[in-house]
């Protein structure tokens, strides 16, 4: 089914700008999910070149449809390699050779440090446990930049992480270097509102462009802290039509 | 050289209270089966290693015979929470649940230590992150030419380590293929070795991205096809990502949950096992 | 992707004086055409770095353009000495060679480490023996867990590695397979990599043992059909075992040893090479 | 050619003898050239069912013929499982799984220490330089024990080493311990003479057998040091027909 595509939900708005953030890439590490729609958005759209990578062993993966899991069968067999995890994880990643990590989250701070471990409750309620690290913290760190994709809403861009999973930007400008960290760390929130990016100087992520008719207003009251907005913010470009019906086709598939 | 055993036997034999136990199987030849008998034969006060608990140990933690876990990413792919997990970690039921908790880096990396005969592994990992506060298995080691710091995570040695595959010979060499994730490194860093194969074969067949455990180096095979399902197992059978699905209701609700296991594991003896 | 080009443009932009090179292939894919190829363009003042040296070092050290040998086993497997590598370390002829020393297990994880982005690897290795003494590059490293203390070796990362494989497609991807050794790991801990193949095809079909390096991970590509001889490609040719034999008498002179460079190597422009 | 069996040369009596030695071994860590002769021989006699590992990445190799180094592709193509050669030495031998390691030398020392490196000659002259370590040093750490395979004079059998390029029994019984060495280390020296193994008190390696016709005058005078006798010197199974004509089969094949 690939019909005129009508106008596009705040999700395909997310997900075509997500995988436009990948036009300048060679390689990308791929988190399951929304970074996996976005990845394979690019595929066929902007960048039917680029790698995907994914935790479980493939390497440059061309899954013809979405895969649930990041080990589905379809990975492997449309590989270039299956390696081992260890290899994945010590020869591939953790070298500095993949050049954008794509990673969703439960809860990121305004440096885009990212919780994916507990969340408190409130003091009579026992924390929600989520399902943890998984490959972040070294795709966070190793890669040699970082895309986060999700949606916004108070619940996850919080003033405060119970949980540093993975480290974003640490306290600020300059905290990757004193920790050591090689990658350059995250470069793009893309969310259903719009796109925020870290601030030259602070590493702050402030709101740089909205989504067709949602308003500044609309995502800081949708933000957890006081959030800032780059002195232009821009207006991302309307999907295509052609990308409209390739992540309809995917996602359909 | 393997013996080549039924499955109930196997692990009356193999798998004992207490013991620390990795299955593994990343998303891929998940030994469902296995577990499924560690669960029907009771056998408890188990320290579970994996690096995606997946449906697997939710089934063994709501089954009441888990103490501790040591994992990297407790979901069900593709779904959600895992919420047997979830229920133990959040209100200890059906008993408290003890976490060791990893990158999935550092999990890797403490099966290959743990392969080598090694007390430790070195990696870039944990920088910054609260994963490295309190655990007792992430430490610090500085390079001796460089002074660098970097993360060490202390090898993981399991007592036994249980995987499917897709096939093993009379003498119980054991051939997969696919993703085949961190077996290899399980396999080797474990005392015992379980493995359960789609099927026992004359000659195992070299073939692409093949990966063959000598049978010197497993303790046991069992052929039991289908002992992936839901997970799957390439070239015999597709994921049942319906499976997964479905988990997400069932394994809400405590009741719903008790039911399924008595009706899908406890009171169906040895099922597709021979 | 890799650019596939001639054998002496890739040499030429890939290889510089004063580089640490590492030829990598263990008995088998040994690059010996990309290394006539070095000779003949006289790139100098080299650090080599191979666990095997074979004959393919001793040629280059011969030829005067090695300053430094970074090693695991020096001999002419299944013959004995390498002459011109001895010549070199004992008399200073043509030139003095520095050596680093490791066992096979050092250098292999070396390059692991190299590989891996980490500045030095752990392993048991070393202990008691005279190896450890005045290295640079071995030391020790305490468990933060055990307290027991392991060797450390120093990351091994090549300005340049080359290898010898059987396949590359046209975008330069490559497939290796049989024993491929620790070629996978000098690759990745490089910064530059020339691949030579037997042939380039349209695509790479996988294979059992088959080792797939992405273009992306690979500098150049040359296509040097028999560009391993006199070792050899397992599926294209077989080892000259002669070539080995014969090479001790050769080298076991200065003269005769500059005769037949000059003859087989400075006088034969690319030979075998497109 | 399989004549009837002549009478066995030296070298022969060594090799049969080194064979039998694998009697009780189920994995073999087997160093090219006398080494891989005699385990290959013990496959085709005492021992059929012989795990044979080469370093080169060859787990089960099962040669038809003696390969002349050890990255013969005969021993991928009929290996069990072909590993790259950092897992070789990591997850197989290191791990402390092989059962035996069977090593030649250059020269050894009363305890069984090895040098394969550099060795003196005099004053005058530069050291001679040897291969190296090569995987000896790991070898002799890391396997459940260790036999040494070489021709006995004076220049193999010596009394100090220049270089101590893989550790035997150290100083003496109790240093490997102290080492952190995990195998027992060298139990056996088998050479053209006879057969040499530790005191069990002090590790020192004294005759233990002499192969037939051999006497321990002759061994004594063959060893660079002065060698002791066990109170109790046996001789050595003359090889039989079947031993002599299945060494005479692998060595000509």
């Amino acid at each position: 089914m690939t019909d005129a595509p009508e106008s596009a939900s705040p999700d395909e708005l997310m997900t075509v700008n997500a995988a436009r953030a990948l036009a300048g890439a060679r390689t990308c590490f791929v988190g399951i999910g929304l970074p996996s729609a976005a990845a394979n958005l690019a595929r066929r759209t902007i960048r039917p070149d680029l790698v995907l990578i994914y935790e479980s062993g493939a390497v440059g993966a061309k899954p013809a449809r979405l895969p649930l899991s990041i080990g589905d069968g379809e990975l492997a067999e449309t590989a270039d390699a299956v390696v081992s995890v260890p290899e994945m994880f010590n020869y591939w990643l953790q070298a500095g050779r993949i050049d954008v990590g794509f990673l969703g989250a439960a809860q990121i701070d305004r440096y885009a440090n990212i919780n994916t471990t507990t969340v408190g409750r409130g003091p009579d309620r026992p924390a929600s446990r989520l399902p943890g690290a998984g490959g972040a913290p070294e795709i966070a760190a190793g890669c040699g930049e970082v895309l986060i994709v999700l949606r916004h809403s108070t619940r996850n861009f919080v003033d405060r992480l119970h949980f540093v999973t993975s480290v974003g930007h640490g306290t600020g400008r300059g905290d990757r270097e004193r920790l050591g960290l090689r990658g350059r760390g995250p470069v793009a929130v893309i969310t259903d509102l719009g796109v925020l990016r870290p601030d030259p100087e602070t590493a702050e992520f402030v709101l740089t462009e909205l989504h067709p008719g949602v308003t500044a207003e609309q995502a800081r009251a949708a933000t957890g802290w006081p959030l800032r907005t780059a002195a232009h913010v821009g207006t991302t470009a309307p999907p295509t039509a052609a990308e409209l019906t390739a992540l309809r086709a995917l996602t359909n598939a | 050289m393997a013996d080549i055993r039924p499955l109930p036997e196997a692990v009356a034999d193999l798998v004992r209270d207490g013991d620390t136990v990795a299955m593994e199987g990343f998303t891929h030849l998940i030994p469902f089966a296995a577990a499924h008998e560690v669960i029907r034969q009771g056998v408890t006060d188990l320290t579970l290693a994996r690096m995606t608990p997946d449906v697997i140990y939710d089934q063994l933690i709501g089954a009441g015979l888990v103490k501790k876990l040591i994992f990297s990413w407790g979901g069900n792919p593709g779904v959600g929470s895992l919420h047997r997990f979830r229920d133990a970690v959040e209100n200890g039921w059906p008993r408290p649940l003890e976490l060791d908790e990893h990158s999935h880096a550092g999990m890797a990396n403490r099966y290959v230590a743990g392969a080598s005969g090694l007390p430790f592994a070195v990696l870039r990992g944990y920088r910054g992150t609260d994963l490295a506060c309190g655990s007792g298995t992430i430490s610090t080691v500085t390079c001796p030419f460089t002074g660098e710091e970097l993360a060490a995570v202390a090898a993981l040695n399991p007592d036994v380590t249980v995987i499917h595959a897709q096939q093993a010979d009379r003498d119980g060499n054991v051939l997969m293929w696919g993703l085949t994730g961190v077996q290899k490194e399980a396999v080797l860093a474990a005392g015992r070795v379980l493995v359960t194969v789609e099927e026992i074969v004359d000659e195992l067949v070299p073939r692409p991205g093949g990966v063959v455990l000598p049978g010197w180096a497993v303790t046991a095979v069992a052929e039991v096809p289908g002992g992936a399902h839901p997970s799957y197992a390439a070239g015999y059978s597709v994921r049942d990502n319906d499976y997964y699905q479905a988990w997400d209701p069932i394994s809400r609700d405590r009741e719903r949950f008790t039911a399924w296991l008595r009706r899908n594991v406890l009171d169906r003896e040895g099922a597709a096992t021979r």
